[in-house]
């Protein structure tokens, strides 16, 4: 234990200063010291941890204050000023104009939008409820528009770029000293791997085909084989970046917060 | 910049090739919707992981603790719609067993159509007393609010079964692990599929990829959802013929490299493997004009 | 289209866009033509609540369906703009289709601000519920409203000043030092943020956990998935890659160093599988997107 | 102890770790984090090609060339992302280089990327880069589609909208073909923007967390992507070279910094990770010793 905190920083947790600075603020016009805020903030992240060893009250109540504090910044932050206010409010009423800035006007139209909105509370409503599909109907039918060309740029690249050539045109190994356009026997051959599986797994995603015949039996097995190959390649490096996160949050309260090791 | 320029630009983009594609895979599905309309039956093969709901929603019966759905972070759109048609099945086992349910939102838009698809189903089932507005509830629109609200609830409740269908991100695991924790039985579907190998991890069954588009067909076995997964289908099928055809095309194009000045034309590096692909079959056809 | 989004170059009122002047409100042209679409809207709903149920299926699935077809027309037809954003081929009178996305865009956007409501409700409706009834667990409620309150009291306050520093009423500095700044500053940058980096960090331990279980030599699957995941780990551990290191990697021997291998995983299995799923999920939407917009969806349209 | 106990004793061990309850994993995985956070090891690296290429294009660049980096991380990635960024900024600031900064995917990532960069200024070695002489802060852009088509067309009009087009950095930048190359640090999808935009016309390096490698490795390996640095490892990968650059043992280098979050959060992630791979290769022989029991009574 002793070994372990050689390094600690002059000012941390087991020092009177560490307890100071919870109580002083760096200047005068500031409200909540900064150490201060440090040890609400590991206090809640610890609360959240809490919830490892199982569900409790520290953790209930830490919930809920996330809770608030994420839907009100929602309502002011995500809704009210960038959505309502800026792209509904202000073109709705313009401004007048100042000596500087040049008079907005006001597009009245977008008042038609408030009671189009305000359908959808007939949810409610057991007898008028169908004026509710009208807003919610806009919004899908506004979605499903946007899907015909998210999907000619999103899948036909994947498309072409899944039809990959597979004759050698160069009977060497790869190298990446080889002039564009070469197409290597190592690069052919991998070409294939990538067609073949490509086909394989699509064919197990194949629904209404009659599964009767062993060939796409086999090809349906293994297409899910290599989607677990894939899948546990994501599983691999999704372990590296979470466990980043959390040892950055480690940081966070043995060094920043109690001050227990070196900075760097 | 020159219209010329802008011109190539469009008619990269632009292709006739690209828009008869997607007008043939909606004519499959259109096709297909129409002729199994007109009672064609059509069999689709098993999914596993749906086959177990009624087994699920009957054990929580059994232990007397609710259900939880989660339609998953998207926003009002075709997944969360589907998310819920799924989630309204579902619902009505629940009912039948009496069941109670717990739906969590994640936007205001899903939560109204959840309200009214889960209040539809018990008004169909003749007991709409039993209904109980606060089951179906806004959480947070806060991914990870969100996601600790509904770790809260699978803990404080010991939820006996969850169903986590929809769009799903780096929260999955939260939720998933927790009801893990205490004991549900799980059936996940994610559109995200980055996400999938955590739900296969944490849950007993998981749908696959565009399975979760197959779950309401399989459930419901309505002609319309059936029709569009058979001609999905046959839009794969064509696909996969496509891309050998334009394989065995590229094959025999890339024997021959593509002149410098023309790669550097269409604005492709120099030292890339994918840059040769615009003077390919698949460029070649899609660089035509619509006009 | 074009009166919607050209605001700043073009103070020239017209019908759409009326001037906004400092008279009294009461006087304003903007005003009357605000006030008198509200009330046009609401008859317009009095007579849709009106509407014999056999006509409701088709006007709910006509809304559904215009709405998808201005995103279609913008898709199918031709592109008038070049990349300098000149308009090279005028689509109607002049002004150009691709001028009314924005609009259209902002229009949903708004709806779906309009929408959160419904939520706020919901969180009302349970919790307010809670509070008086003093059930159980009544003060977690009271803890949930009140943050709420706290932080959409200090976040308005928080903009008002933003937008006092923009009229250059205050200077910045002086905006931070008040109460309202420190205040948002707290809630908001020590508390939420930390609260999500916190809860996203926490994935760290259920990822352990759900890999300890899972990953175990039962069957096929979960053997592959095991092994890759463990090899592709490996190439990002100094560790594990040291063991092979040594191998040269231009060499033949190179294709068998860790590194190697975890990225052709990557490239080679990984990329075409997670395609093809893709390229599944993507036609299912795509079938879901044609359903909606023709009305096949029971969720979506009148039963 | 008869052999049937020693038996029984066996198989319930193994049973245990089986089934080991989850809490015990949390608790060493807490420790050992700890442990290594507070006394982190001086591990040794191998250093990545993808993450090399990078390091040699950007150190092989003239003293007053001007590079472009995308800063798009925020708090929520710190753990990968700001030691990526540190350990950029040392070796742009070591080498003279300016940069121009822009962000497209958070507001917040501006403020975020110039707290790292005042504090990495006052070191020794950083030839007390100032802001608008040697480096320039162009801010946030709201629609990243537009931003880089924009940047693409004409550089100069579009960071004019933040004022910034008269600044010493932007000197004989006409075009962004002479930016020497655009580096996006990044924890979302932004760079597929510039894949598709770029039109060749100044060399990408991407800094990227670990979740992003497996889609942005074909980009690499296809040339599209000058170098490819991945995760906490990457920047770890950028510290090592820098102190093979400048060594502690040159007397001219001994005061700087080369490490920082990079190698202190390696030695943690390796551990955790390390365990991770024993945990699961427990789990499997407990697995396997207790099949094997069952077989054999």
């Amino acid at each position: 234990m002793i070994d372990l905190l050689a390094q600690a920083q002059p000012d941390n947790v087991f020092t009177r200063a560490w307890w100071d600075a919870l109580v002083t603020r760096e200047e005068s016009w500031q409200i909540l010291p900064t150490a201060f805020k440090f040890t609400v903030a590991a206090i809640l992240t610890v609360g959240l941890y809490s919830l490892l060893y199982r569900e409790n009250r520290f953790y209930r109540f830490v919930e809920h204050l996330f809770i608030g504090l994420a839907t009100g910044f929602s309502v002011v932050g995500i809704v009210w000023e960038p959505v309502l206010h800026q792209k509904w409010w202000v073109p709705m009423v313009g401004a007048a104009g100042t000596d500087e800035t040049a008079m907005k006007l006001a597009y009245w139209p977008w008042a038609v939008v408030l009671p189009i909105g305000v359908l959808a509370f007939f949810v409610f409503s057991k007898k008028h409820g169908w004026l509710s599909r009208i807003p919610i109907g806009i919004i899908l039918g506004l979605w499903a528009g946007q899907q015909f060309n998210a999907f000619q740029n999103r899948y036909l690249p994947q498309l072409a770029d899944s039809a990959r050539p597979f004759i050698p045109n160069q009977f060497t190994l790869s190298s990446r000293l080889d002039p564009s356009g070469t197409l290597t026997v190592p690069d052919a051959i991998n070409n294939l791997i990538v067609m073949a599986t490509f086909i394989v797994v699509l064919s197990y995603f194949l629904y209404s085909f009659e599964q009767q015949s062993k060939l796409f039996q086999r090809s349906a097995i293994a297409g899910r084989w290599l989607l677990m190959v894939g899948f546990g390649a994501i599983f691999g490096t999704t372990m590296m970046t979470r466990f980043s996160l959390f040892i950055d949050r480690a940081y966070f309260l043995l060094i920043e917060w109690l001050k227990l090791g070196p900075i760097a | 910049m020159e219209l010329q320029d802008y011109w190539l630009q469009y008619k990269l983009e632009w292709g006739w090739v690209e828009y008869g594609t997607i007008l043939l895979v909606v004519a499959f599905i259109l096709y297909n919707i129409v002729r199994a309309g007109r009672g064609k039956g059509v069999t689709i093969r098993r999914i596993p992981g749906l086959d177990q709901i009624d087994e699920a929603v009957g054990r929580a019966t059994e232990v007397g603790r609710p259900i939880l759905m989660v339609p998953g972070l998207g926003v009002l759109d075709g997944i969360t719609v589907q998310a819920i048609t799924i989630f309204s099945s579902i619902v009505r086992t629940a009912v039948r067993f009496g069941t109670p349910i717990r739906l969590l939102n994640y936007d205001g838009a899903v939560y109204a159509v959840a309200q009214e698809i889960v209040r539809d189903v018990y008004l169909s089932e003749g007991v709409p007393e039993q209904f109980d507005p606060d089951s179906v509830r806004f959480v947070s629109d806060r991914q990870f609010a969100f996601a600790a609200g509904v770790a809260g609830v699978i803990q404080r409740e010991k939820v006996a079964a969850t169903f986590f269908m929809g769009a799903f991100y780096a929260e999955s695991i939260i939720m998933a692990e927790n009801a893990n924790m205490v004991g549900a039985i799980q059936v996940a579907a994610t559109t995200q599929f980055i996400q999938t190998p955590f739900f296969i991890a944490t849950c007993d069954y998981v749908l696959l990829g565009d399975e979760f588009y197959a779950a309401s067909a399989y459930l419901g076995r309505q002609p319309v959802l059936l029709g569009s997964l058979v001609g999905a289908d046959w839009a794969k099928m064509v696909f996969v013929m496509f891309v050998l055809i334009a394989a065995i095309a590229h094959s025999f194009e890339a024997r021959t490299p593509v002149p410098a000045d023309e790669r550097q034309d269409l604005g492709f590096a120099d030292g890339q493997i994918y840059k040769d692909r615009p003077q390919l079959f698949f460029g070649k056809m899609t660089k035509a004009s619509r006009f | 289209m074009n009166w919607l989004i050209a605001q700043v170059e073009s103070p020239e009122p017209g019908f759409w866009g009326l001037p906004h002047t400092d008279a009294p409100l009461l006087t304003q042209g903007f005003f009357w033509a605000i006030v008198g679409s509200l009330v046009g809207m609401v008859v317009v709903i009095f007579f849709l609540a009106r509407v014999p149920s056999n006509f409701r299926r088709p006007i709910a699935v006509a809304f559904v369906f215009l709405a998808g077809m201005f995103y279609v027309l913008e898709w199918v037809l031709p592109r008038g703009k070049d990349m300098s954003g000149e308009t090279v081929i005028p689509f109607l009178f002049g002004s150009n289709y691709e001028d009314a996305v924005p609009v259209v865009a902002n229009l949903s956007q708004i709806i779906f601000g309009l929408l959160l409501a419904l939520g706020i409700l919901s969180i009302f409706r349970v919790h307010f519920g809670r509070l008086f009834r003093l059930e159980k667990d009544w003060f977690f409620s009271f803890v949930l409203l009140g943050s709420m309150a706290v932080m959409i009291v200090f976040g308005l306050m928080n903009w008002s000043l933003d937008q006092a520093v923009a009229r250059e009423a205050i200077t910045s500095e002086q905006a931070s030092r008040t109460i309202a700044a420190q205040g948002f500053q707290f809630v908001f940058f020590d508390m939420l943020q930390n609260l999500d980096a916190a809860m996203f960090s926490l994935i760290a331990f259920f990822i352990l956990s759900a890999a300890y279980r899972a990953f175990r030599i039962k069957s096929i699957e979960a053997t592959i998935m095991m092994a890759t995941a463990l090899v592709v780990l490996m190439s990002f551990i100094p560790i594990f890659l040291a063991i092979t290191n040594w191998l040269p990697a231009d060499q033949f021997v190179g294709n068998f160093r860790v590194d190697t291998i975890g990225d052709w995983i990557l490239d080679t299995i990984n990329a075409p599988a997670l395609r093809a799923i893709d390229l599944g999920l993507g036609l299912g939407i795509l079938a879901m997107a044609i359903r909606i917009m023709l009305g096949l969806e029971r969720g979506v349209s009148v039963d | 102890m008869t052999n049937a106990e020693e038996t029984k004793a066996e198989s319930r061990f193994w049973l245990t770790l089986q089934a080991l309850d989850r809490r015990w994993l949390y608790l060493i995985l807490v420790l050992i984090v700890s442990w290594l956070v507070l006394q982190p090891i001086e591990a040794p690296n191998v250093v990545s090609t993808r993450s090399e290429a990078l390091y040699d294009y950007l150190s092989g660049l003239d003293e007053g060339d001007v590079v472009l980096v995308e800063s798009n991380w925020t708090n929520s990635t710190r753990g990968e992302s700001r030691g990526q960024f540190q350990a950029l900024m040392r070796l742009l600031m070591r080498k003279k280089i300016k940069f121009v900064i822009t962000a497209i995917a958070d507001p917040q990532a501006p403020n975020i990327a110039r707290e790292v960069i005042e504090s990495i200024a006052k070191e020794p070695g950083s030839n007390n880069y100032q802001e608008n002489v040697d480096w320039v802060m162009a801010g946030y852009f709201p629609n990243g589609e537009n931003h880089v088509m924009s940047m693409v067309n004409d550089v100069r009009k579009e960071l004019a909208t933040k004022g910034i087009e008269d600044s010493p950095v932007m000197e004989g930048i006409n075009d962004l073909s002479d930016m020497k190359a655009i580096i996006n640090v990044t924890a979302s999808a932004t760079i597929l923007i510039w894949y598709e935009r770029i039109r060749n016309k100044a060399p990408i390096g991407l800094m990227c967390t670990a979740v992003m490698s497996a889609e942005n490795i074909p980009y690499f390996v296809a040339g599209q992507l000058e170098g490819l640095v991945i995760g906490a490892k990457g920047g770890f990968d950028f510290e090592t070279l820098l102190a093979e650059e400048f060594p502690d043992t040159n007397p001219e280098f001994s005061e700087y910094t080369n490490f920082e979050s990079g190698r202190r959060y390696m030695s943690p992630l390796a551990f955790a990770l390390m365990l991770l791979v024993l945990s699961v290769v427990a789990g499997n022989v407990a697995m396997y010793m207790l099949r094997r029991g069952g077989e054999r009574s």
